[in-house]
């Protein structure tokens, strides 16, 4: 699969009529070097590096986000610019790290934390919920605590056991958390600087598969505010519902249907909490089919909460139950099985299929 | 300035054979294993007598408060209460060794260190009465919420300090915990970032002895807890944790250093939980009444007011004037909490999130239709 | 509410002629004063003194789980009987407690860990998901972890913060471990014998608020095995799905019912991993209305994943659509406004009249 | 016999004040700050001939396996390799210290600990080449799975240990950590456990220098990692890592202790890594070549060939010998490795439980029909 061509059609079925900005003005320009046609990593970047210059508030910390600029590069160059002070090399602890930025933001920081693969955020789950998902609510709105925790999540890059977790659920399902996941590359930099504006604490899910991913892009050009989910393509047969990592499969699908005769809305959700119930029920009630995409097991998954919420909407609206292609209810398999376990082009149109197209 | 330049990447010093020296000296670093004690000794003649009066006069209404609150619970009132009674020193010198720009991270233990540091008891106290889960502004009176999971609010303590000093203020941060919590990862992780960001952080570890029922050989078998910061590479010490004005002095120190931006310090207080860990606990199932007898025997303000009278800085007046203090308190406590906490169910949605959710507004107008509805078949 | 004779009812509800017998047989007899009535809390005490005197691998560990007999006494006596080399007072770590539970289960020990409260868990989540789950998938079946991870969960007791999380969705959603959860005394012993004798690891919830509800009980009699549910009452209207804590509010909300004309029946599901799909679409399809009661928050909540499969299952039986009451997606709140907060017989009735009798 | 007898909850000895000695002596568990070092020392003399002839042939071959394996990720032969080239003198001596009946914990890194141990390369590095998490049978060989997810193999070593030492059986564990890995809360909670259980383990720390590219001084401030132990009251030694004899002598003797019932050691090995972190790292932006090749000339196998010459216990016949099996092995390797895994995409649903459940039977039938379909088409 290409992804620099999935990710450009992608930015190409956004709708920019409906666009609208929540990305503050940045008070310095955008890195004046930007290149027209950037990876989702180098957009991560920018939006890390401009987040920076607009507030001395916003510091990043991590496990080799200094020096190394990260395993994934998404924070390179941010120590040369702003010193060690603002991007910090941490101790290798991610409870440490997280319980570490709750202290810095319950003094009036902003921090941004890299946990650096999906099951390595798993030790600071407890601060996780116990603490950045309630100490606003538990302060009775006295000490919210604007972290974003960034976390590079999903498969499909061949990683060894550990590094492949698609996580979304635990944190979907724990209230106080926002939960958000780019699909596209200018989504990438305008739901970074949204999350890092936000003032609560925002569970940042980067989808590693489409980190190297190319596309046109104008950081200056606003996107969708968080919250919202963008229709990426249109279509009058059913509406496959997805987000994040599983965004170009799902694009690729609804091409190929086409010459089964389907003619698939692709909706990408860009963020898992709050969910845009509006958007979500409003094409589903116009199509009557769904089908949820992701690669998360399926049990228990983030699909059976949109699966059900839009049943429990749209229940006379619907042709077919919303059925969920979903990875399956196993650990992540090595990467030489991987491509057996995720949502593929094939597994998505039989589930198309079944959407009782008799009646 | 960049204050973490220290830190830069350059050579790794140290690590060439040959070069093996240790990165610091461990010999300041360990504790004394006699820990520090001034009551009964001729050092507590240094002492300023208007402090030892004051550390005095809060002990005597940190008892008090104790026990009212002990009573409350056995009236209904509080829904839970894990009482410092004997522990009082520690609560009363960890509030008066910081300043008003410090911030004191409390466990659910410590409402009479957040109390002494001028919390009214009513807010303090609202996470055990069960009407709200803080009643006070943490911001506005420099106090993190008390904290339930344990050594969590560690890393907090660090984390803050470590802004503070980025952002130039002297602010230091101090840490209460009990001698179980040293066991948990939390703890470890917030020493360590603590060491290595030499942040303006101070640990007292009150070691009561006991974490509910397991006794502190079974929790560690370091020679001291105040031994573990040489792994760190930080200062440990050892003090008393009954003779308040020990306790006040070896945390002021720390915090000046801390505060001079010479870094962390672990303190660990030797001390005794009097009462049960709560009130819904049963002491009896592990441990003996014979050593709670002899702990009482060793109570903080029975040495305090023993050595101070000794000193001729404390007379009848003053042991009158605190125990009406106390008592004043108690009836003010009593007052407050026999009255019913007021309660709103709908604040459960206010503060989830700055803005409440669509989903959330969908379920507070339930939760209203619901109260509304109820109100309604109440009022017919 | 009145816990004793809720559970007597759910006990009496149970249909005793479909059951039959996972529990193996005690190489010695049950404990022989074990009375006729006992409380949920005595009868998990019972469960783990007869699997301890079954097999001398069953190995119990936690914080207070000796002298004290743990803060619930469901360990009490253990030590006194079995000393402390098999009922370990640990220190205070619970990754290290779990940790540890995995290298005693590595050796061929069975343990049995007590978390102390569902949020206290959390710290060693990242034992659970990375290797409790993984372990024997990782090792080709080479590496079993038959280890039972008790975890006294859930609200209603007027516990303060931290102390009444209903945290099951984050169990059920990690593929590998087993999910149980009783609500009767009776399953309370014989789940908890039938999860320590399992060779894979169990999540072994209880509802701390039924704690000390009695009933009828011996210890001898069968229940159904893990992963089935079972019909607590049957009815001709509508069902109410639910588990553990939940269910004696469901029982008295189909007892209110038959007052506004509804003959609900109310099924337990006992496992929530692996799930009886089996029977809930059996009795789904039978009724065509169903609701999904649990007091975790509802999104991303396990009742999600019950609402989706049932739907996708059961689509073209459903009069309505599955509808779920659970608790708000909030953290959970101070005890003096928990009943706000759980699902009551109101709020079930609500859901209930929500199911389109019109047609 | 009960083994945990001593943890009775009886008194609480040596808290209450006039009492305060600590538990433990500290003074034999602190480390020696300049590590055990016995090549280039006449310490060497005292060793038995055939062990050091042996741990050097197994140096010479690990090495040869260390750059066959980076090889390998070079011809996409695996996925990824974490070399421990500079290591190997821990790696041997961790594997040589241990008897059959011992458990090695090791972590990524230590695919050479556990082809030492006995393991096929083929099985060792299955994780590795991406074809299977766990390619050998850890309870055949005595050897957990390579643990990902930082330190927390340390807990199982202790678990697996306490449970042996309660079976009565003379089973030591030893589970191999990095530098980096001490910092998480794991391996706190580890320590403790350890130490309170008395447990059969011995950790060894190898302190490479770096956590990926985070050098040591930005890890820990300790004197040197080694002095942690004595937060847990156990012994902390420190060694030269790049020292064979002596990294296998100071682990024997930590492993020996261990089985006797003395307790856990943590044994810090001062060693570098050569490579980069793995073969997808760049080691340049974070560290100087001139440091590398400061420890070039520090390599394990050109100090023990050197050592061993002078001692007059190698000659050009063993050299040569040592040299043709790590090219047999090489060879091994490469033809091994050149052939495809074979692969069984059904296998992901086998070993998920004991018993599949009736969701995976219908996902497994699932995948069946796709991969049925998928033949059919390759088939027309
Ligand atoms: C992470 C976590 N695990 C378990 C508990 C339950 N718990 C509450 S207090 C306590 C004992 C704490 O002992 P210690 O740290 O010595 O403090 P003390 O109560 O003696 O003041 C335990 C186990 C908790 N609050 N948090
Ligand atoms: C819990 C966890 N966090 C982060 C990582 C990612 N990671 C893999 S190796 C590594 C550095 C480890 O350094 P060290 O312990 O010194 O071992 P070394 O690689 O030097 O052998 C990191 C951060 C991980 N594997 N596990
Ligand atoms: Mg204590
Ligand atoms: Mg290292």
């Amino acid at each position: 699969m290409n992804e620099a061509s999935v990710a450009a059609r992608a930015a190409a079925a956004a709708t920019p009529a409906t666009r609208k900005s929540t990305v503050p003005t940045p008070a310095t320009p955008a890195t004046p070097t930007m290149p027209t046609t950037v990876s989702m990593a180098q957009a991560l970047n920018s939006a890390l590096r401009d987040a920076m210059r607009a507030d001395p508030a916003v510091h990043v910390l991590g496990e080799d986000v200094g020096a190394l600029g990260g395993v994934f590069r998404i924070t390179d160059g941010l120590t040369a610019e702003f010193g060690p002070d603002r991007c910090l090399d941490t101790p290798l602890a991610e409870a440490g790290i997280l319980g570490t930025a709750v202290g810095m933001a319950m003094y009036g920081l902003r921090p941004v934390v890299e946990m650096q693969f999906d099951a390595f955020a798993y030790p600071a789950l407890e601060q996780l919920f116990s603490h950045v998902a309630k100490m606003r609510n538990r302060t009775a709105g006295r000490l919210p605590l604007p972290i974003t925790v960034r976390i590079p999540y999903g498969g499909g890059i061949g990683g060894v056991e550990h590094h492949s977790d698609a996580s979304e659920a635990y944190y979907t399902s724990t209230p106080g958390l926002h939960v958000v996941t780019p699909a596209t590359v200018a989504d990438a930099y305008g739901l970074l600087r949204a999350s890092i504006a936000s003032d609560d604490p925002v569970i940042f899910l980067e989808p590693k598969r489409l980190y190297w991913g190319k596309a046109g892009f104008d950081p200056a050009a606003p996107v969708e505010p968080i919250g919202r989910a963008v229709l990426r393509r249109t279509g009058s047969s059913a509406v496959l519902i997805t987000y994040g990592p599983s965004l170009p499969v799902c694009l690729e699908a609804a091409e190929v249907a086409k010459a089964e005769g389907w003619d698939l809305a692709v909706l990408d959700l860009r963020t898992l909490v709050p969910f845009d119930d509006e958007t979500v029920c409003r094409v589903v009630r116009s199509l009557g089919r769904a089908v949820v995409v992701h690669e998360a097991t399926g049990f228990g998954g983030t699909g059976a909460e949109i699966a059900a919420r839009v049943t429990e909407r749209c229940f006379h609206h619907l042709a077919a139950p919303v059925l969920r292609v979903t990875g399956f209810d196993i650990p992540y398999p090595p990467p030489m099985l991987e491509h057996h376990h995720l949502p593929g082009v094939d597994r998505i149109l039989d589930a198309v299929a079944r959407l009782q197209w008799e009646d | 300035m960049t204050v973490l330049d220290h830190r830069h990447h350059t050579a790794v010093p140290g690590w060439l054979p040959g070069a093996t020296a240790p990165r610091t000296d461990p010999a300041p670093l360990l504790p004394d294993v006699s820990p520090v004690r001034v009551l009964g000794t001729p050092a507590l003649e240094k002492y300023d007598p208007a402090l030892l009066r004051e550390l005095y006069r809060r002990l005597v209404v940190g008892r008090r408060y104790n026990q009212q609150a002990t009573t409350l619970t056995k009236q209904g009132r509080l829904a839970v209460y894990p009482a410092s009674t004997g522990q009082e020193a520690c609560q009363v010198a960890a509030a008066l060794a910081l300043g008003e720009q410090d911030w004191l991270f409390p466990s659910y233990r410590d409402t009479l260190a957040v109390v002494s540091r001028g919390v009214d008891p009513l807010e303090a106290l609202t996470l055990l009465r069960g009407n709200a889960h803080t009643g006070y502004d943490p911001r506005a009176v420099r106090t993190a919420p008390l904290c339930t999971p344990l050594a969590t609010q560690a890393p907090h303590a660090v984390g803050l300090a470590h802004a503070a000093r980025l952002g130039g203020e002297p602010v230091v941060a101090l840490a209460l915990l009990g001698d179980g919590g040293t066991s948990e990862g939390d703890f470890h992780e917030a020493l360590n970032f603590a060491a290595v960001l030499q942040a303006p952080v101070v640990f007292l570890v009150q070691n009561n002895g006991y974490a509910i029922s397991v006794p502190l050989t079974a929790q560690s078998a370091a020679p001291t807890l105040a031994h573990k910061a040489v792994g760190y590479g930080i200062p440990g010490r050892l003090v008393d944790g009954n003779d308040a004005p020990a306790v006040h002095s070896v945390l002021t120190e720390a915090v000046e250093r801390a505060r001079a931006g010479g870094g962390p310090t672990l303190v660990e207080a030797l001390t005794y939980r009097i009462e049960a860990h709560t009130n819904a606990d049963d002491a009896t199932r592990y441990r003996d009444d014979t050593e709670v007898a002899a702990w009482r025997e060793h109570d903080p303000i029975l040495l305090m007011e023993r050595a101070l009278r000794e000193l001729g800085v404390l007379d009848d007046t003053l042991v009158q004037d605190a125990a009406d203090e106390a008592e004043a308190l108690a009836a003010r406590m009593r007052a407050e909490f026999h009255a019913d906490a007021e309660l709103d169910p709908m604040s459960m949605f206010t503060h989830v999130f700055a803005e409440p959710t669509p989903q959330l507004r969908e379920q507070a107008d339930q939760l209203a239709a619901e109260l509304a509805a109820e109100a309604e078949v109440g009022h017919r």
